[in-house]
């Protein structure tokens, strides 16, 4: 046991990508499939994302699937309008959702706690409705941006089944090792610092705003790659990734897997899409309710999610020993 | 950093008025702090001492008024830029990152004042040693070292002031604004903080010490001005104070209520 | 003339509801610093609470028993959960509240369907007014839903029986003595506790108000918690948290904005949303909002 | 339910098929054995292994339509038990090759998912049932938007997608897919349908007001109500456009009670028709005169459960269209509705009634196609006439996939004339299928290929 973890501690990448890239292997063996697999990938990109900001700085945004939605809504376009080539598709996408993020983040950073939520609420439910309504005739609606008999190619390879696990599994590893890294560097060091104490960070002659808006925007640009990729794996764009409610499962999968822990966020997502299309089958009609049950258990007995019970599990496991120091 | 200052008067606070709606907070406060000296702010409650503190470091921006620093003018300029000018604030309640370990507590100024207030440095390792080993010096100065990877939430009252000193000492300041830095020590502890900040002053520090403790204030200070319903109403040596009829009319006036 | 009344009334109605859950909302948060994403489910169980009285002992017994159900429900809610959550962060709040309104919605929606339960109105309450026979100034034929009349006298007596409570009474002293200090009323041997628990439970009473009068008019269905949640939520930061006055301002500059935007869709669907951007755009605390709660 | 081994073989045999060569002959290898001429051409899940079919059952089991979710399941459970055993519309519909002894010898189980009324959801479910339990159709759906997000996804796949309760034009219009096929009536034919009816009841001098619901099927129907009636006389007043699930329309009405018109059509659906419909009479526009007539609400789209939820006082007298009604007295809905109401004790729903029709009608294209494989069964379907399944004669035209079949336009009952609970519909008339029949191209859209991409 503490063998493994030892293991686990020394190569956390290493392990991260076996896991990841063998996935095609274990996990029909509890019930996945491949496109699921597919699909917790990206979902655990975009809450990996933004981990760098309600974990590490503590803003807690209800407006995140903004990114993620305008920058689905440009890979479709650009499908549907340029070509089937994804890498200026995504590129296009990526550059969309930033900007997006600057200005977005520019104006409701000012604010903290729950007046940043709220605004990046009203800021995400606006773009929802204008997505609905008044730009429908590129959205397409309620419909959906639809892309009939496309499918996706980079250089020519068509982007589906396997390949296109692979491709996401690889941005997945990558984007974790963008994020480790983040989070072992003199930035993420500050950005921590900002959900422990801002007031002695902008007495200490740090820039608290721009550490701020970075973290936003590279969250952003996390949540721009997922919702590229999303559209890059089922060429459709559904109005509700632009919905609050896309927002609010992002928060509920940070928390149930662990915020600040970046691993965490991508334990909680796998386990929610794994939740609402696997185990929701045999649960039936009452799933959602074992699912608010579950998440409300969390929060007041375990508020660091699953990551925190995995180490009091290891403590209880291997006795008491060491204060756990962090990585 | 390196500019020379051209007079010997470090920080200059010209006529600074605040008024909280009706309230006169501060009355045309002069007050000018020396090179290298420690300059202590005295008075009774209310008379206006953490406001000229939260005006110095840019929390609060007066109704009128001028303050130079380093010949820099400072109103209108954001906390950050008053630190990166070299001027370094400790809390009345100790202001560190409680959930961070001590060591790291203390890299965090270090890094602003190697790479100034914003860097995009996020895959940086390189150069994160040397930060380290400052930061290690740092706490062993303030006597923290045996402790320097603890969380900070841990430390006990006293040794939280300690490490807030040794965040602001990382920066490597010119100035030091302590707000009552022995507020709730035991006494030795307070005797420790005096011989701790003698030695830090005496390389070379000026400070800004507000002290309601007056052993404190007679202990470090070379000059003490008095502030009392927002008004200086004497300044001077320690001895100058303690006989001027005024400051005693100011204490005494405080007890009657 | 006809018709710019008829926008005001309709925008005075729509502001009722908004401000009756916004009541709550704030009231909670002012008083306990408590953010609660629950209250638009305390605002639907009152709801299904007064429908399914009201169809088997009547609408006036559903009117005494929904506000004590509601009551316990709060309190025991307090006692049991919310109090637990003082010390932690405005965002582990927000957290536990969203899933408690999630398993709400979830229990409700197993014990009575998906679909809206019908919710008849009392005999006393149903039809219309005819206004023109009031008021001179009225051309014609000018006729109103007699319910939603009786919603906005409803709400803004409910508001001013609030403000009376805080203001006038000891109870609403120790209170706002409380939303200042708590601790400092705790050392002065103030039972703050057992009030705190009192209040929360006043804001589940105008939850129940807010259901009796509100669940006619919206039906009754297991969504309607969330879907009045993010308005309501929109008028109490709008208005400032924690500020009564701030929200009665609040859902009437959202109502009446959501009533003379009717005929123009694009604008009308977002119109609450980019108010509220705007606003806190330029007063980051909202418009009665006080330096330093929530931040 | 699946059996593992099948599972872990493979996480996409489609593309591992395109991988290579090498891959394809080791995953393929089963293939070898099945008995169909097709077999070197598999299709989404077509080869079926062993001697079960699945079908997959995409409803929302939560959110705003869990309701017509819960019956579109009931019916769906009851289609299978029918296939497999006998009984129900196997007995009334002709011309039919089921035997009631499963799909060609194979028998015939199913999958449920939730669709959550969203359409990644409905989309990620289908992929579960297509990609891990092997489905070989995939039907459902209670909206439109998500309905058309499942049909492209079932064609981009191979599976044929038997849409269930979706009345938006584009479904079988601008959104067509070759895999996709509609029993369901559409907004185009309620127009067409309501229109005469609505002019011979309330006269053809009469200016009416819209409140539409802001989405595409909305839309349709707007646009439909509005040419039919325009047809007839009337005049269009106004159209607003309301958000969905808007919990309150007050403001909508005040401009209503403000305009000159007086009719009101609501082009609206489940609860917000429920909504919409009971704050009309609320404000009292059934009692309401203007221009000297007596104003009326107008629903085009009715549907059992929600007159439930609205209440038999407010939508008494008020007209609309159906696809079926329960009350029907021919022998399809007769056998239908008798073995629904032994099964659960009520009688269904039209979601209900289209959903278990689908089920049948995919099922016997098979037996007359003789094989599961896709284009076949979809030529089976195209163009296929039958009767016996509630609404007389039906088309399944081939250029569109829509079904074309008597409409019925109902009105709601009088509190006093209910004989019990579920009698809320009146049918006061039937427009014929040759009346209703609107010519295939004009809505645009293409159907795509047989063998997907």
């Amino acid at each position: 046991m503490e063998y493994v973890v030892s293991i686990l501690k020394k190569f956390p990448l290493t392990v991260f990508a076996l896991v990841v890239l063998t996935m095609p292997f274990w996990f029909p063996w509890i019930g996945g499939y491949g496109g699921l697999a597919t699909k917790i990938m990206i979902w655990a990109l975009f809450a990996l994302g933004f981990d760098i900001l309600l974990g590490f700085t503590g803003y807690l945004s209800f407006g995140h699937a903004i990114f993620f939605g305008v920058s689905a809504y440009a890979t479709g376009l650009m499908f549907k309008h340029f070509s089937d080539e994804i890498i200026p598709a995504m590129i296009v996408a990526v550059i969309v959702g930033t900007l997006a993020s600057v200005i977005i983040g520019y104006l409701t950073l000012k604010k903290s706690g729950i007046y940043f939520s709220i605004l990046t609420l009203a800021f995400g439910e606006m773009l929802h409705s204008s997505a609905l309504s008044t730009f429908g005739s590129f959205t397409g609606g309620e419909n959906g941006l639809t892309l009939p008999d496309m499918i996706p190619s980079m250089l020519g390879i068509e982007m589906r089944g396997e390949v296109m696990f692979y491709m996401t599994a690889a941005v997945l590893i990558l984007g974790y090792y963008i994020a480790r890294r983040i989070s072992a560097s003199p930035f993420g060091l500050i950005l921590k610092a900002i959900k422990s104490n801002q007031e002695r960070l902008e007495y200490t002659g740090i820039d608290v705003q721009k550490y701020k808006l970075g973290a936003f925007v590279i969250s952003a640009i996390y949540a721009s790659v997922a919702g590229s990729l999303m559209v890059v794996y089922e060429p459709y764009v559904g109005t509700e990734y632009l919905r609050w409610s896309t927002s609010g499962n992002l928060v509920l999968m940070s928390v149930m897997g662990g915020m600040g822990t970046l691993i965490g966020p991508i334990i909680g997502a796998a386990f929610m899409l794994y939740f609402e299309n696997v185990l929701s089958v045999p649960l039936g009609e009452e799933w959602l309710l074992v699912l608010g049950l579950i998440f409300m258990a969390i929060v007041i007995f375990l508020p660091g999610g699953f990551t925190d019970g995995f180490k009091l599990i290891y403590k209880k496991l291997i006795g008491k020993k060491s204060d756990g120091e962090e990585n | 950093m390196s500019k020379k200052s051209t007079s010997d008067v470090m920080l200059d606070c010209y006529q600074v008025s605040k008024n909280f709606g009706g309230l006169q907070a501060l009355n045309d406060v002069n007050l000018k702090v020396k090179h290298n000296t420690i300059h202590s702010l005295i008075g009774p409650n209310g008379a206006g001492k953490s406001t000229l503190l939260n005006v110095i470091t840019g929390m609060i921006t007066p109704t009128h008024g001028s303050v130079v620093f380093d010949d820099t003018p400072m109103l209108d300029l954001k906390p950050h830029e008053i630190n990166q000018l070299g001027l370094a604030k400790v809390f009345q309640t100790p202001a560190i990152f409680p959930e961070m370990t001590l060591i790291k507590n203390v890299c965090i100024p270090a890094l602003a004042a190697r790479d100034g207030s914003f860097k995009l440095n996020m895959f940086q390792k390189a150069g994160m040693k040397s930060i380290e080993s400052f930061a290690e010096e740092t706490l062993e100065e303030v006597g923290l070292k045996d402790s320097i990877h603890k969380e900070a939430r841990f430390l006990s009252r006293g040794d939280k002031r300690r490490l807030e000193l040794a965040i602001c000492l990382a920066h490597r300041p010119k100035m030091l604004l302590l707000d009552e830095p022995t507020a709730g020590m035991a006494r030795h502890e307070t005797e420790n903080t005096i011989l701790l900040l003698r030695k830090i002053a005496d390389r070379g520090m000026t400070m800004v010490i507000v002290e309601h403790d007056m052993n404190v204030v007679f202990a470090l200070s070379e000059t003490i001005s008095v502030l009392a319903q927002g008004t200086i109403i004497a300044e001077g040596t320690p001895d100058e104070v303690k006989g001027n009829p005024k400051v005693i009319e100011a204490y005494l006036g405080e007890e009657q209520e | 003339m006809n018709y710019l009344f008829l926008q005001v009334l309709t925008g005075l109605q729509i502001s009722a509801l908004y401000m009756l859950i916004a009541l709550g909302l704030t009231l909670v948060f002012g008083t306990l610093g408590v953010v609660n994403f629950a209250h638009g489910a305390l605002f639907m169980l009152g709801a299904y609470f007064a429908v399914v009285i009201s169809d088997a002992f009547g609408f006036s017994v559903a009117l005494i028993a929904v506000p004590i159900m509601l009551f316990i429900v709060g309190i025991i809610l307090e006692r049991g959960l919310i109090r637990f959550f003082y010390e932690r962060s405005h965002t582990d709040q927000i957290l536990v509240t969203f899933g408690l309104a999630i398993v709400i919605g979830e229990v409700l929606k197993t014990i009575y369907g998906a679909n809206n339960l019908p919710f008849a109105k009392p005999s006393w309450g149903s039809g219309i007014v005819k206004l023109h026979e009031y008021l001179p100034f009225l051309e014609g034929f000018v006729a109103y839903p007699k319910w939603r009349l009786i919603l906005v006298v409803v709400s803004f007596s409910t508001v001013a029986a609030l403000f009376l409570l805080l203001q006038f009474t000891r109870f609403g002293l120790i209170v706002r003595a409380g939303m200042r200090d708590s601790q400092m009323l705790a050392f002065l041997g103030v039972n703050i506790t057992r009030r705190f628990t009192i209040v929360f439970g006043i804001g589940a009473v105008i939850a129940a108000i807010a259901g009796l009068f509100g669940g006619p008019i919206t039906q009754v269905e297991p969504e309607l918690g969330m879907k009045l949640l993010i308005p309501s939520f929109l008028v109490v930061v709008v208005g400032g948290m924690g500020s009564l006055p701030g929200a009665v301002l609040a859902s009437l500059l959202f109502g009446m904005a959501l009533s003379f935007t009717a005929k123009y869709a694009e604008i009308q669907q977002i119109i609450i949303y980019l108010l509220a951007v705007i606003i806190l755009l330029v007063r980051p605390r909202g418009l009665m909002g006080k330096k330093g709660l929530m931040e | 339910m699946t059996k593992k081994s099948d599972i872990s073989k493979t996480i996409s045999r489609r593309s591992i098929l395109k991988a290579g060569a090498l891959g394809s002959v080791a995953m393929s290898a089963p293939m070898f054995y099945a008995k169909n001429a097709w077999a070197e051409s598999a299709i989404g899940n077509y080869p079926v292994e062993g001697d079960t079919v699945m079908l997959g059952f995409n409803v929302p089991q939560t959110g705003a339509y869990a309701d017509e979710g819960a019956d579109e399941l009931r019916a769906y459970k009851l289609a299978v038990t029918h296939l497999n055993n006998g009984g129900g519309m196997l007995d009334t519909f002709k011309p039919s090759k089921l035997t009631g002894s499963g799909v060609l010898g194979k028998k015939v189980d199913f999958v449920v998912g939730d669709t959550q009324t969203k359409a990644d959801a409905a989309r990620t479910s289908a992929r579960r049932m297509i990609e891990r339990d092997k489905i070989i159709m995939l039907t459902g759906g209670s909206s439109s938007g998500i309905a058309i997000a499942q049909q492209y996804l079932a064609a981009e796949m191979g599976i044929i997608f038997m849409a269930g309760l979706t009345h938006s034009n584009d479904t079988t219009g601008k959104d067509k897919r070759r895999y996709g096929f509609r029993h369901f009536f559409n907004a185009e034919m309620t127009g067409i349908a309501l229109s005469p009816i609505l002019a011979d009841t309330y006269g053809k001098d009469r200016r009416a007001f819209h409140l539409t619901s802001d989405y595409s099927w909305g839309h349709t129907q707007h646009d439909a109500m509005k040419r039919g009636t325009e047809g007839q006389g009337w005049t269009t007043e106004n159209n607003i456009m309301t958000p969905v699930g808007a919990p309150d329309f007050s403001q909508y009405l005040t401009e209503v009670l403000a305009s000159d018109a007086d009719i009101l059509v609501l082009n609206h659906y489940g609860k917000d028709m429920v909504n919409s419909l009971s704050q009309s009479v609320e404000f009292g526009m059934r009692e309401l005169q203007k221009n000297g007539k007596t104003m009326e609400i107008v629903v085009p789209l009715f549907s059992r459960l929600m007159a439930q939820g609205a209440g038999s006082s407010k939508i008494q007298g008020v007209l609309g269209t159906t696809n079926w009604n329960w009350s029907l007295e021919d022998e399809g809905s007769k056998a239908f509705v008798q073995a629904f109401e032994a099964e659960y004790g009520f009688p269904p729903s039209m979601a209900a009634h289209t959903c278990y029709c689908q089920t049948l009608l995919y099922a016997n294209a098979c037996e007359v196609a003789g094989t599961f494989y896709p284009p076949e069964v979809i030529k089976a379907l195209e163009g296929f006439e039958f009767d016996g399944m509630g609404n007389g004669k039906t088309l399944y035209r081939a250029e569109d996939h829509q079904c074309f079949k008597d409409i019925l336009v109902v009105k709601g009952k009088a509190p006093a004339d209910k004989t019990g609970e579920f009698d809320l519909l009146e049918i006061v008339g039937t427009t014929p299928r040759d009346v209703v029949t609107y010519d295939a191209s004009i809505f645009g859209g293409e159907l795509g290929p047989y063998e997907p991409a």
